[in-house]
């Protein structure tokens, strides 16, 4: 499976997600926007936008990124969606992914952004592990556990969309994560980090392909990543298994 | 003063046959900061070449010879003390920007660390940022990938409510602008912030100092150094583009903070990460291919000692040509070219048939080059614009500069001591973690990266996930395919040290083993950040000159050198000086992670020891501040017995008998018991009965040196106890804090209020 | 020349944790009357175009990048520089 | 009841590198006409007090927190409400 990882300044956390593909036996390849040229997407079979702060989050986290990428290669983006190819983002790529109105994609592909991810609640940048709770199976999380942890590095994560949106998208179930307290219960800050509503950590769009999350599954892929590794022996990273969903399709591919 | 024109921008200035009072006025109108010495020694040099300089050559001479850029206060001292500590594993000591010293067969690391104090005084935002990305270009300019940033700040306190002089800002405004500065810039450009300390005393109020570290990692055969060794390698300019701002940042780096600080604005720059971040993946992807000849950052001193000194280094010359520069603004005088210090800017020394190769890789990060100019055989600087030249002068004499020695007092303080009355432990203890020196720094951490780039394995905070309290350092894990582990922190105890400043040298040498040896790492490498006041004060040079003799007598004994550093001097205002601070970045290593160490208890049942021995010596401690006594009685290091009981201790860690691991400062023994609790959620019971025989309130906050608290399994306490001599103070249990002394109880607060408290103090006063 | 000066702001109903940091800094620094503080951003962009070119240029630039429309409401003036 | 509206700017000379990579975002995306971007920061402050008493009231919040006078310049416009 050939994974494509859109670069460009200001993305930082690239190195990450092309090692976690490349160690579930993908093949993963750095494509810098600006080298990005007609024709190109339709050879990969899975693009990746990593998180980082495009070019400095200046504007808006993601806008940047995601009116340039609309700029050069918006029709062949939808044809890459419709096709059903798996399309994920996580923080910032997750941030782009909703600027493109890719997400939360609860009727398909929106020309305008229907949810935003706003100013944390706590108006801070913040580096903190989370829990969360599986909502639901998809591509991208079959193979994940129903409780895990993983880290947040975000300033503006903050889900929000109009109560239709939010209706719609709890309807058809699109909520892949939520943040949950550690005992379960609806969690308050910091165990929600940045007050988004309904929890909402990580969104699948209705077709079940296009995929965004704000914690970094890419940075918990080994379990040395971990925080509390030195009190709870574990063989691999919670995240890890956001990227052994995906193994499913590489396997399918290689059949 | 008297001009002629050459050229448009450029100037010749009658220098030959000035008077003293003329050269006087030569020196203020050009804003050159040099001495009276230094101008006269200039004009005898151009009376020999027989000709009047260009306003080019002076500033040229001038920003060479700055104290930032000739070190010329600190060298002789440098040299006796700090420099030339054998030790095996250093590959690059004290020449190029930054250190490198051996990791494995491999790689090496790369780290420094530097400060950046008048400018975040100024402009907290943007000093601070610049900061972070003038250290991150020492470290890539080695060729090596920075992997973390490290962040040591000094304020007032942030409720200080005493009287603020004329252009100061209040500490709370400063410590919050500084913090955005770094978590803006090292958040952006991707590099993780691993660790800092967030240091609060009075002596700060004008004059706050924030140091910045990085260190990096290289394969051994993708070393760039910071030279040219061979004439017609072309010299080219990568990343941000030439402006006014930031000129005369070194000189203003070499004078006393005053009033009109305010209006330096043209020493001000907020820093572009979003242009540092392709540059970084320009430089290592051009180094990779192996195209880089030698390389240095554009930092203090601009373009002219970059040239300067990259050549001088390798023993050639060089031929500029200023107009090929890239500017932001158009007519720049070709001296505002030389000296100015715009940010995110790098030379790159290339042979001219990997031109195109380089320009390809600039293109595709969207990055701007200019070549502009050359080396030469001829050790010679020869600087042309449009086609004129302007400047000629031998390289010697611009790099080389001038050196004092500097007279130095070294005052002698008394030992003295109170004996306060016994206090209310309980509100004594909770006065304590609520001091800002001890508090949570959390809310400043956690804004902060630390984990981006995947590598760090111990972090900042440590413990349950949500529960975390204070680690002593951090690691990271540079290569994929290896386990073994850097360990990074960073120390400085400015109150011990301004009671006496070789002993606080020593104790913060000890102090940064300390923290090493907690996490399981045995102590590598320093690099050494000098804060200091005035050196034209003999009080000022004594205390420099004596923290420089505390730490080469510490280093050589460990055989931890010092592989980088930096000095910045004139901490200085309205006639008050900052304490003698000085700050380390002490690097370690760990030979397997997975054996690595943190500092929140694991498990109710398990034992508790203290390791090392205890003294009544509270001069400096946080305990005597919050009492309101007074002890000049510093604690006392005995530097071969940190070598002794760190390699007992990381014996103990090996075996893996060490569940967790502490070093006990700021608050002493009973801090350190908190942290531990809090981030393990779990209380403990202690008798200090076991320790030595001395009033109880010293048992508990005396902050002796080399002592750690360890938690260790019942089946491994004998095993643990014979290795390192270590007293078993208690056991992990409940869900309070609770300690007598024999049969007389002390206190007992619950994790829960002390978590209260810990986190609140510090937070009620920020963002 | 056209200097555009455009202010984008967060619909009412959408929380503004900026403006309620900022107040909260400024009631602890002793202005306690402060009761409401709202953070925008504020753009000036300067083009080099014909007045009704330019202003079908600022249209678009806000829909492609300053705004998102589920968030933020905006002011836009045009002059002649 | 008072709204002051505070628009704090960066003093010319001062470089901008958001403005900039915001000029740059523009001109890539199709905008060449673009020449400049300025981004200023935008505050709109409600004081629960008399006219005399909230600006003078302002004037202090701008220097003790909003404004630091090396790099800012600012507008201020107040109105009762
Ligand atoms: N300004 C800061 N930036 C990053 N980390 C910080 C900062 N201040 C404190 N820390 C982190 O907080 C923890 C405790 O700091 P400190 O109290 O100085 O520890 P210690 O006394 O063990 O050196 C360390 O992990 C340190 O790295
Ligand atoms: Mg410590």
């Amino acid at each position: 499976m050939k994974v494509a990882i859109l670069q460009m300044e200001g993305t930082n956390c690239e190195e990450e997600s092309y090692m976690a593909f490349k160690e579930i036996g993908a093949e993963p390849e750095y494509l810098h926007l600006n080298l990005l040229r007609p024709g190109m997407l339709e050879d990969y079979d899975m693009l990746f936008i990593p998180g980082g702060f495009s070019s400095g989050d200046y504007v808006r986290a993601g806008a940047i990124f995601a009116a340039r990428l609309k700029a050069k290669a918006w029709n062949e983006l939808r044809k890459f969606v419709e096709a059903e190819k798996p399309v994920m983002g996580v923080c910032n790529g997750f941030q782009v992914l909703i600027e493109l109105g890719l997400l939360p994609g609860t009727d398909g592909i929106s020309d305008v952004p229907e949810a935003a991810l706003a100013t944390n609640e706590s108006n801070r940048f913040e580096c903190r592990w989370v829990h969360l709770k599986k909502e639901r199976d998809s591509i991208f999380s079959a193979n994940v556990p129903d409780r895990i942890v993983l880290p947040v590095a975000h300033a503006e994560g903050r889900f929000i969309a109009s109560p239709r949106v939010i209706e719609e998208m709890e309807a058809q179930r699109q909520v892949v994560f939520r943040y949950i307290a550690p005992d379960g219960s609806k969690p308050d800050y910091p165990w929600n980090p940045n007050g988004s509503i309904n929890d909402i950590a990580a969104v699948v769009n209705s077709y079940g392909n296009v995929f965004g999350i704000m914690p970094h599954p890419e940075r918990a892929f080994f379990w040395y990543q971990h925080p509390d590794w030195t009190r709870i022996p574990r063989n691999r990273g919670d995240g890890y298994y956001v990227f052994e969903s995906l193994m499913r399709i590489i396997e399918a591919k290689n059949r | 003063m008297k001009l002629r024109k050459i050229t448009d921008g450029v100037y010749e200035v009658s220098i030959l046959n000035a008077t003293e009072e003329e050269l006087e006025e030569i020196n203020e109108t050009m804003g050159l900061a040099l001495s009276i010495e230094e101008m006269k020694k200039m004009q005898e040099f151009f009376r020999e070449m027989g000709r009047e300089p260009t306003d080019l050559e002076i500033h040229a001479i001038a920003q060479g010879w700055s104290e930032h850029c000739s070190y010329k206060s600190s060298k002789p001292v440098l040299r006796k003390y700090i420099f030339g500590i054998p030790s095996e594993h250093a590959m690059i000591v004290m020449q190029d920007d930054a250190g490198v010293v051996e990791f494995d067969d491999e790689y090496a690391y790369v780290f420094k660390i530097e400060s950046h104090n008048h400018p975040s005084a100024v402009e907290p935002y943007g000093g601070a940022a610049t900061g972070v990305g003038g250290i991150i270009r020492d470290v890539l300019n080695m060729g090596a990938k920075p992997m973390a940033l490290v962040d040591p700040l000094f304020f007032a306190p942030p409720n200080y409510d005493g009287k603020l002089n004329p252009g100061i800002k209040h500490p709370r405004f400063l410590l919050n602008g500084v913090v955005a500065g770094i978590r803006d810039y090292g958040n952006r450009v991707g590099i993780p912030t691993v660790a800092g300390m967030t240091y609060f005393h009075e002596d700060y109020v004008n004059n706050i100092l924030v140091n910045a570290g990085c260190l990096g990692v290289v394969r051994k055969d993708k070393i760039v150094r910071s030279m040219v060794d061979a004439p017609g390698i072309k010299l080219v300019m990568v990343g941000g583009r030439t402006g006014r701002d930031g000129i005369h940042g070194v000189n203003f780096a070499s004078k006393v903070l005053s009033e009109k600080s305010e209006e330096e604005k043209q020493a001000v720059q907020l820093g572009n990460p979003i242009l540092k971040e392709p540059l970084i993946h320009v430089v290592l992807e051009a180094n990779d291919m192996g195209i880089v000849y030698g390389m240095k950052d554009l930092g203090g001193g601009g373009l002219g000692s970059v040239v300067g000194e990259m050549c001088h280094a390798g023993g050639v010359g060089a031929e500029v040509h200023l107009d090929r520069v890239l500017l932001k603004e158009p007519n720049m005088a070709p001296w505002e070219i030389w000296v100015s210090e715009s940010q995110e800017r790098m030379l790159l020394a290339v042979k001219e048939e990997n031109l195109p190769a380089l320009e390809k890789l600039c293109k595709k990060w969207d990055v701007e080059m200019s070549v502009i100019g050359e080396s030469i055989s001829e050790r010679r600087l020869r600087i042309y614009w449009h086609g004129e030249k302007i400047l000629d002068m031998p390289l010697e004499f611009i790099t080389a500069g001038v050196e004092y020695d500097r007279p130095f007092k070294i005052k002698k303080v008394e030992r003295v001591q109170e004996l306060p009355p016994e206090p209310k432990y309980h509100n004594v203890f909770l006065r304590i973690l609520s001091d800002f020196n001890v508090a949570s720094k959390e809310w400043i951490i956690r804004q902060y990266d630390h984990e981006v780039q995947g590598r760090t394995v111990i972090k900042p905070m440590q413990g349950i996930i949500g529960f975390e309290s204070h680690g002593d350092a951090s690691i990271i894990k540079p290569v994929h395919s290896s386990w073994k582990g850097i360990a990074i922190t960073t120390v400085a105890n400015p109150h011990i040290a301004k009671l006496d400043p070789y002993m606080g040298a020593l104790y913060t040498v000890d102090e940064a083993v300390r923290n090493l040896v907690a996490v399981g790492a045995r102590p590598s490498s320093l690099s050494d950040g000098l804060n200091f006041g005035n050196p034209e004060r003999e009080e000022i040079m004594g205390e420099f000159v004596e923290s420089c003799r505390g730490l080469g007598d510490a280093a050589r004994v460990l055989g931890t050198p010092y592989v980088s550093g930096n000095v910045s001097f004139y901490n200085e205002a309205f006639g008050k000086n900052i304490p003698p601070t000085v700050v380390l970045m002490a690097v370690g290593i760990i030979d397997d992670i997975r054996a690595a160490v943190s500092s929140d208890f694991k498990r109710d049942g398990n034992h508790i020891y203290l390791v090392g021995s205890t003294a009544p010596d509270m001069g400096g401690s946080v305990y005597y501040r919050v009492l309101g006594a007074k002890s000049t009685v510093v604690p006392e290091v005995n530097i071969n017995k940190t070598k002794e009981l760190s390699e007992k201790l990381l014996k103990a860690m090996s075996r893996g008998l060490v569940r967790a691991c502490h070093d006990i400062s700021h608050g002493g023994l009973a801090v350190a018991l908190a942290e531990m609790s809090m981030g393990g959620d779990v209380g403990a019971e202690i008798d200090v009965g076991a320790m030595q025989h001395m009033r109880s309130d010293f048992k508990l906050f005396s902050e002796s040196p080399t002592r750690w608290i360890c938690e260790v399994s019942p089946e491994h306490g004998e095993e643990f106890a014979s290795l390192t001599g270590a007293v078993r103070i208690g056991t992990v249990s409940g869900d309070s804090l609770r300690i007598r002394d024999g049969a007389r109880w002390l206190f007992n607060v619950s994790v829960e209020k002390m978590r209260t408290v810990w986190r609140g103090a510090l937070r009620a006063h920020l963002g | 020349m056209l200097k555009a000066t455009i202010v984008v702001k967060l619909k009412e109903g959408v929380d503004d944790p900026e403006g309620k940091t900022i107040k909260h800094s400024l009631n602890l620094l002793g202005f306690e009357p402060v009761v409401r503080v709202n953070v925008a951003r504020h753009y000036e962009i300067f083009i080099d175009a014909p007045r009704e070119e330019g202003e079908k240029m600022i249209e678009e630039m806000l829909r492609k990048l300053l705004i998102n429309p589920v968030i933020h409401e905006y002011e836009v003036r045009v002059e002649e520089i």
